[in-house]
C-alpha cells in the first residue's frame, strides 16, 4: 500500500496579531474565572502542564514539559464510569468534569501538533467522547520553540518549531515581553474577538523578524529525513535481521512510550471496594511483555518484537492508516530513555538500509 | 464486587452518624494455633475487650505478607495488628521467626515512609493468654484511636502553606528540562 | 590495557568461546543545535570487527547486569560483561538466588575511580552517590576499588580529572528522616503523584527479574494497576520491600526514573536497616544465604508487644 | 455523557456447563427495548464485563437468526472468565457489542460449506452453522469436522448430536489420540489429518477453519494442498483486546486491527500480514 505522509492541516485563513506579555497575563487573569487553566509549571524539579490560578505560576521557560500535552486529553488515569450495585440493580454513573471550558497555554507546537495525530485514531469510525470532549472544550494557546532542545528533531521529520498545527493561538516571542500571535482557528478568533482591545496588528517588522529567527533556528537543526524512504522500506523488511539487532539495549519499559505526545494505547481495569468501584482507562505500552499476553498465546514474547511494533507503529501503521507520521521529534524519548536508545538513531540505521540495500547484496526480503 | 445478597445496605444516614462518631477499623491478623486460640479464650473466659477489630485467620504469623498489611491500609483500614506464637511455639517450628523478619523490616520500610507508628502492631499471644490478647486489643485501639483516621492515602490538597520543606538536595527546585550548557551534556565524553 | 583485552575479547569472539560482549560504547548523536555528541551508552558486540567501540570512562554508569537475566540475551551462549566493582555485588546475588550460571559468564572487571551522578537523563556534573562511599571505605590515596572475581581486570582509570564529590546519599537520608512523620509522607505522596507506572525502575533493576512481577497479577490483584495515588504508592513500598536484602544499592531506578523520583532513599534507607539490624549486607557474598531465609534466635523484637 | 465505553446491562438467563472449564451463558438484555431491536452478525464478537473484575472479549456464539438472548462461549482462563465462571442465573453483567466484521454469509450463498473447528473455537462457528441451518435451501453441501483434545473437551455436546442426526449435514467428530473414552464413537486423530480423508471438493466451496493456533496452520495448509484457493479459506483471529473499538492498540498485525477489520480474515488476507500472531 503506497500512502503520503501528510505534514500539515491548514485551518482558516491565519491573522497576524501582535500581544505584550502583560496583556496576556491580564487575559489569563480574566480567563481564570469560569475557565479551567493549564499552563507549564515547575514542581518538584519536573516542568508538567497543570492548572494554575494566577499567571505568575506559568514556567515560560524554553524547556518542553516532562509528560507531553496529551495527558489533558487522555490522562494517565481516568474513571471511565463508576459503578454501585444496589437492591435496584447496578447503577452506572458517569463522569461530568469533560464539559468544562478550558485553557491550555503555553504549549509547545510539537505538543500541539502531537494532539492533531492523536485526534485522528480517537476520531476514527467509533468517536471516543472520552478524549473528544476534552479536546473540544480546550483552546490551546501555543508558544513556539525559540530555543530549540538538545535533543529536538522536528524538523527532521519535517516540521517546524513554529508549527501552527493544533494549536488555536500560536505566540511567538519576537522581542522581551512582545509576542506575535497568530490566530488560527475559530477557536482562536473567538478568543481573538473576547480580548481585540489587547491585541494590536502585527508590525511588518515583526513578522519579518519572526521569519528570520525561523530560518536561524532551521538551519542549525538537522536536515529532514526521507521519511517516505523509510515507510517504503518497512513496508517490505517486517522480518528484516537489522530488527533484532536495532532493539539490543531497550530494557522493556514504558518511558518511551508514556512520554511520547502520540502515544495513544491504553487498558481498562475495575477497581472495586465491597459494593461500588469505578472502570479506569489508564495509559498502556507496547514495550511491555504482558501488553499483547493472551493465557495461552502471546504474539511478541521477544523485546525486540516489541520495539518494532513501536517503531512500525509510528513509522509505517500509522501513515498507512491515517496519512501521518506518528512522531513528531520532541525528543524525550532519546533524551530519557534509560539505555541510551535513540528513535533518530533508529531512522538512521534504517536509512543505512535503505543505502545498502540499493548498493549492496540483497538482503532477504518477505514476499 | 460484592454481590449483594440478603444482607441489607447500610442507608445514607447510618454512613453520616457513624462518620460523626468514628471508630477506628482495625484488621489484625491472627495466627491459627496461639493467637487465635487466645482470643477465643478470651471468648471464653467472658473477657471484654475492644470490638473495633476484625479478625482474619491465618495460617501461621509467617504466612502474613507484608502485602497484607499494607493492603488494608488501601482498603481502608486505620491500624492493623499481626499476632502470632511466642518464639519457639510455633506449630511450623519456626514460622514466627521468619516472620518477625519481615515484620521488622515492614515496620522499619512503613515508618520510613512517614506511617503513624500508632498505625502498626506486633503482638505474640499464646493460646492460654486470654487476657494478654484483650490487653493487645485494648491498647491497639487506644494507639489507633489517638492516631484518628487513616487519610494517607486521600489526594493531598496542595497550597503555599502547605508546601513541603525538604532536604535541600531532594527535590531541587530543578533548572527547567535541558537548561543546562550543552558541553554538561549527559553521558559525553568527547572523542 | 584495554588493547590487550580488546584482542583477547577478539580471539575469544572468533573462536566461540565467548557468543557476545555486552560493554559500553560511544555513539555518535545529532542535537538539535547542529553538533554532533557521543553518548556512552551499552554496546551488545557479537562480531569481532565491533570490538574496538569498547570504551572505558566516567559516563559508564549505567548497570548492564540487568541484561543477564533478560531473555533476549540467555541464548546468545556465553556471555562477557564489563562490571564495575559495585555491579559485582548485583551478580553476587544473582548467583546466590541461582538466577545466573557463573559458567556462561566472562567478567570484565573494571577499576573505578567513580562515576558521574546523572538524574533524568541529564549529568549532574559531580559523582554519584553511590561512589563517594565506595572511594572513601577503600582508605587508598588513590580512591581505587578493584574487582576481586574477575575473569579479567582493566587496570586502566578512565581519564581525566576526578569530578567534584557532591553529595552523599547518607547525608540526605539523615536529613529526611529529622523531617516528622507527617512531612516525610507528604513528601512521598508529592513524589509517588508524579510516577507514571512506566515500570522504568523495574526495568533497570538487576534484581527484578520476575518473570511476572506481581504489579501485574491479576489473580489475585494486590496491587492496583491504575497509576493513581494509592497504587503508586503499594508498587513502590512493596519494590521497596522485595528489594529489601537484596538491593545492592546500584542507584540504577532513581537515575533511570523519567519523573526523578528519588527512590534510592528508600532503599539506601533498607540497606542500612538490614545491615543494622542483623548484619547482612547483600551481594557481600554469593554463597551466604538470603536474608529472608534464614533467622537468628535472637533477633530483635523490641517492636513486638 | 453517554460514551462507547459505557456497556449496557444485561441478565444472565441460563448457564450451561459445557466441559469442565468451558460455561456456555444465555444473556438478555435488560432493556426491553433493545431485546428486541438488538441485531448482530455471525462472527463479530462482543465486550463482557463482570463489574469490579474487568472486560474481555467473546465471540457471540449463537446465532443472529436466534432472537431475544445472546449467547456467549467462556473458556476459564484468566481474571474475568474466572469472574464469569462463579456468577449465577440473574446476575448483570455488563456488554460492549456488537464489534468487528463478519463472516461473508451472503457470498456463501449457493456454495458448498466446510466447517473446520478444534476445542473452543467451535463457538464462532456455532453462530455461522446455526444462521446457515436456518435458510438450509439456499447452501450447498455442508461439511462440519470438529475435533477436541478429549471427549470431555467437546463442547456443545447436544447440538453435536443434532448435527449428526439431521441428514442435510455431514458431521465428523474426532478426538487427539489418548483422549477417547471406551464408548467414543468418533474419529480418533488430529484434526488437520482427520480432514485429509474426508470427502471434500474444493470447486464451489468455503473452508470455514477456527480453532488453536497450530490446528489452524496445519488445516489451512491441508485445505491448500486440498486446492482451495487462499480467499475461500476463512478463519477468525483472537488477539488480546481491551477497548474493541480500535483505539487501545495492542490488537493489531501490521496496520490490520483485528478488533475493527477482523476478526474474520480470508487466508488470503492473512499471507498478506506480517507474521506476528
Amino acid at each position: 500500500m503506497q500512502t503520503t505522509i501528510e505534514t500539515d492541516i491548514k485551518q482558516v485563513e491565519t491573522m497576524n496579531k501582535q500581544i505584550s506579555k502583560k496583556a496576556i497575563d491580564a487575559i489569563i487573569s480574566e480567563l481564570t474565572e469560569g475557565c479551567q487553566i493549564f499552563a507549564p509549571v515547575v514542581q518538584d524539579g519536573i516542568k508538567l502542564y497543570k492548572q494554575i490560578e494566577s499567571p505568575e505560576q506559568i514556567n515560560w521557560g524554553h524547556g518542553n514539559c516532562h509528560r507531553s500535552l496529551k495527558e489533558l486529553f487522555f490522562p494517565i488515569t481516568e474513571p471511565v464510569f463508576s459503578f454501585r450495585q444496589t437492591r435496584k440493580g447496578i447503577q452506572i454513573e458517569t463522569p461530568g468534569n469533560h464539559n468544562k471550558k478550558r485553557v491550555v497555554i503555553g504549549a509547545r507546537p510539537c505538543d500541539c501538533n502531537a494532539l492533531s495525530i492523536t485526534d485522528k485514531v480517537f476520531k476514527w469510525d467509533y468517536e471516543d467522547e472520552l478524549y473528544l470532549s476534552f479536546r473540544e472544550n480546550t483552546l490551546i494557546i501555543g508558544v513556539s520553540c525559540i530555543q530549540p532542545e538538545p535533543f529536538c528533531f522536528c524538523t527532521a521529520l519535517n516540521l517546524s518549531p513554529f508549527d501552527e498545527t493544533g494549536s488555536d493561538i500560536l505566540l511567538t516571542e519576537t522581542g522581551k515581553g512582545i509576542y506575535h500571535a497568530n490566530i488560527i482557528t475559530e477557536k482562536g478568533v473567538a478568543l481573538f474577538e473576547r480580548f481585540k482591545e489587547h491585541f494590536t496588528e502585527a508590525s511588518p517588522d515583526q513578522s519579518a523578524r519572526k521569519d528570520a529567527m525561523l530560518k536561524d533556528i532551521v538551519s542549525k537543526m538537522p536536515a529532514p529525513f526521507p521519511m517516505q524512504d523509510i515507510k517504503t522500506w518497512l513496508d517490505k523488511n517486517f522480518d528484516h535481521p537489522v530488527w533484532e539487532e536495532i532493539a539490543l539495549g531497550c530494557i522493556g519499559c514504558g518511558t518511551c512510550t508514556y512520554l511520547c505526545p502520540t502515544c495513544h494505547c491504553f487498558d481498562i481495569t475495575d477497581e472495586s471496594r465491597g459494593y461500588a468501584g469505578e472502570r479506569l482507562r489508564n495509559w498502556d505500552s507496547c514495550a511491555f511483555g504482558h501488553f499483547t499476553q493472551m493465557p495461552a498465546h502471546q504474539p511478541r514474547p521477544l523485546q525486540w518484537q516489541r520495539f518494532r511494533q513501536r517503531v512500525m507503529h509510528k513509522f509505517k501503521y500509522y501513515i498507512d492508516r491515517f496519512s501521518r507520521l506518528a512522531c513528531v521529534g520532541c525528543g524525550r524519548c532519546r533524551s530519557l530513555c534509560p539505555a541510551g536508545k535513540d528513535t533518530v538513531e533508529v531512522i538512521q540505521t534504517l536509512q543505512k538500509q535503505i543505502d545498502l540495500a540499493e548498493t549492496g547484496p540483497k538482503t532477504n526480503k518477505k514476499g | 464486587m460484592k454481590k449483594i445478597k440478603d444482607k441489607p445496605q447500610e442507608s445514607e444516614d447510618l454512613l453520616l452518624e457513624k462518620d460523626r462518631l468514628w471508630q477506628p477499623r482495625i484488621v489484625a491478623f491472627l495466627c491459627n494455633w496461639c493467637s487465635y486460640a487466645g482470643a477465643d479464650l478470651a471468648g471464653t473466659s467472658r473477657i471484654k475487650y475492644n470490638p473495633q477489630i476484625r479478625i482474619i485467620r491465618v495460617p501461621c504469623s509467617g504466612r502474613v505478607n507484608p502485602l497484607f498489611i499494607l493492603r488494608a491500609f488501601i482498603d481502608g483500614a486505620d491500624g492493623v495488628l499481626v499476632s502470632g506464637c511466642h518464639p519457639g511455639d510455633c506449630h511450623y517450628s519456626t514460622g514466627n521467626y521468619f516472620a518477625r523478619r519481615k515484620f521488622a523490616l515492614l515496620k522499619r520500610l512503613i515508618e520510613f515512609c512517614g506511617m503513624d507508628e500508632r498505625r502498626i502492631h506486633f503482638s505474640w499471644v499464646s493460646a492460654a493468654e486470654g487476657s494478654k490478647w484483650s490487653q493487645v486489643v485494648n491498647d491497639v485501639v487506644n494507639a489507633v484511636y489517638q492516631a484518628g483516621p487513616f487519610t494517607g492515602f486521600d489526594l493531598p490538597v496542595f497550597s503555599k502553606e502547605t508546601e513541603i520543606e525538604t532536604p535541600a538536595d531532594l527535590c531541587k527546585q530543578g533548572p527547567e528540562r535541558f537548561a543546562y550548557s550543552i558541553d554538561l551534556m549527559s553521558r559525553t565524553g568527547k572523542k | 590495557m584495554m588493547d590487550d583485552l580488546k584482542t583477547r575479547l577478539k580471539e575469544m569472539l572468533t573462536s566461540g568461546a565467548i557468543g557476545m560482549v555486552i560493554g559500553y560504547g560511544q555513539k555518535e548523536i545529532y542535537m538539535a543545535d547542529g553538533s554532533r555528541e557521543y553518548r556512552t551508552c551499552p554496546v551488545f558486540l557479537s562480531r569481532d570487527t565491533e570490538i574496538d567501540r569498547l570504551v572505558w570512562n566516567r559516563h559508564c554508569v549505567q548497570n548492564l547486569v540487568t541484561y543477564l537475566t533478560k531473555e533476549e540475551y540467555k541464548e546468545s551462549g556465553k556471555i562477557a560483561l564489563m562490571v564495575k566493582p559495585c555491579d559485582l555485588k548485583a551478580i553476587h546475588v544473582l548467583e546466590q538466588e541461582k538466577q545466573i550460571d557463573r559458567k556462561r559468564l566472562f567478567i570484565i572487571g573494571l577499576t573505578c575511580k567513580g562515576v558521574m551522578a546523572e538524574k533524568m537523563g541529564i549529568d549532574e556534573g559531580h559523582l554519584a552517590g553511590k561512589c563517594i562511599k565506595c572511594l572513601d571505605s577503600s582508605g587508598k590515596s588513590s580512591a581505587v576499588c578493584t574487582p576481586d572475581e574477575a575473569d579479567i581486570v582493566i587496570e586502566t582509570l578512565p581519564d581525566g580529572d576526578m569530578p567534584p564529590k557532591g553529595k552523599d546519599i547518607s547525608s540526605d537520608l539523615e536529613g529526611f528522616e529529622k523531617m516528622p512523620s507527617e512531612k516525610r509522607w507528604a513528601f512521598w505522596q508529592n513524589q509517588f503523584l508524579k510516577c507514571l507506572r512506566c515500570y522504568a525502575c523495574r526495568s533497570a533493576c538487576p534484581m527484578c527479574y520476575c518473570e511476572q512481577c506481581i504489579c501485574d497479577m491479576s489473580r489475585p490483584q494486590w496491587i492496583d494497576k491504575s497509576p493513581h495515588l494509592k497504587g503508586n504508592f503499594l508498587f513502590h513500598i512493596v519494590r521497596a520491600f522485595h528489594l529489601t536484602g537484596r538491593c545492592v544499592g546500584c542507584g540504577e531506578c532513581e537515575r533511570v526514573c523519567p519523573m526523578g523520583i528519588p527512590l534510592m532513599l528508600i532503599n539506601q534507607k533498607m540497606i542500612d536497616t538490614v545491615k543494622d539490624l542483623y548484619g547482612y549486607e547483600s551481594g557481600k557474598d554469593p554463597e551466604q544465604a538470603p536474608l529472608l531465609s534464614q533467622f537468628k534466635m535472637d533477633d530483635d523484637q523490641s517492636f513486638i508487644k | 455523557m453517554n460514551h462507547l465505553y459505557k456497556p449496557t446491562l444485561m441478565k444472565i438467563e441460563q448457564i450451561k456447563e459445557e466441559t469442565s472449564d468451558v460455561k456456555t451463558f444465555r444473556l438478555v438484555f435488560l432493556d426491553p427495548l433493545l431485546k428486541e431491536t438488538f441485531q448482530f452478525k455471525a462472527g463479530q464478537f462482543a465486550e463482557i464485563s463482570v463489574f469490579g473484575e474487568g472486560e474481555a472479549t467473546f465471540c457471540i456464539a449463537s446465532s443472529p437468526t436466534w432472537h431475544g438472548f445472546i449467547e456467549c462461549s467462556v473458556k476459564r482462563a484468566g481474571k474475568v472468565t474466572q469472574a464469569l465462571h462463579q456468577m449465577d442465573v440473574g446476575d448483570t453483567v455488563g456488554f460492549r457489542g456488537p464489534y468487528g466484521n463478519h463472516f461473508p454469509v451472503e457470498e456463501m450463498r449457493k456454495k458448498d460449506l466446510v466447517f473446520v473447528a478444534g476445542g473452543i473455537g467451535l463457538a464462532p462457528l456455532r453462530s455461522l452453522i446455526w444462521n446457515c441451518l436456518y435458510s438450509r435451501d439456499q447452501f450447498g453441501k455442508i461439511t462440519i469436522l470438529y475435533g477436541a483434545r478429549s471427549v470431555a473437551d467437546l463442547v456443545y455436546k447436544e447440538e453435536l448430536k443434532t448435527w449428526e442426526t439431521r441428514h442435510d449435514t455431514y458431521f465428523i467428530k474426532t478426538v487427539d489420540p489418548g483422549g477417547e473414552t471406551n464408548d467414543w464413537d468418533g474419529k480418533i486423530g488430529f484434526v488437520p489429518l482427520v480432514m485429509r480423508d474426508l470427502d471434500i471438493n474444493p470447486q464451489n466451496a468455503y473452508a470455514i477453519v477456527c480453532g488453536p493456533p497450530v490446528m489452524i496452520k496445519f488445516t489451512v495448509q491441508g485445505l491448500d494442498a486440498m486446492g482451495f484457493s487462499p480467499e475461500k479459506i476463512i478463519t477468525t483471529l483472537e488477539m488480546k483486546m481491551k477497548c474493541g473499538l480500535g483505539k487501545c492498540g495492542r490488537c493489531n498485525i501490521g496496520h490490520t486491527y483485528v478488533c475493527k477489520d477482523g476478526p474474520v480474515f480470508s487466508f488470503a488476507e492473512i499471507q498478506a500480514m506480517p507474521a506476528e500472531f
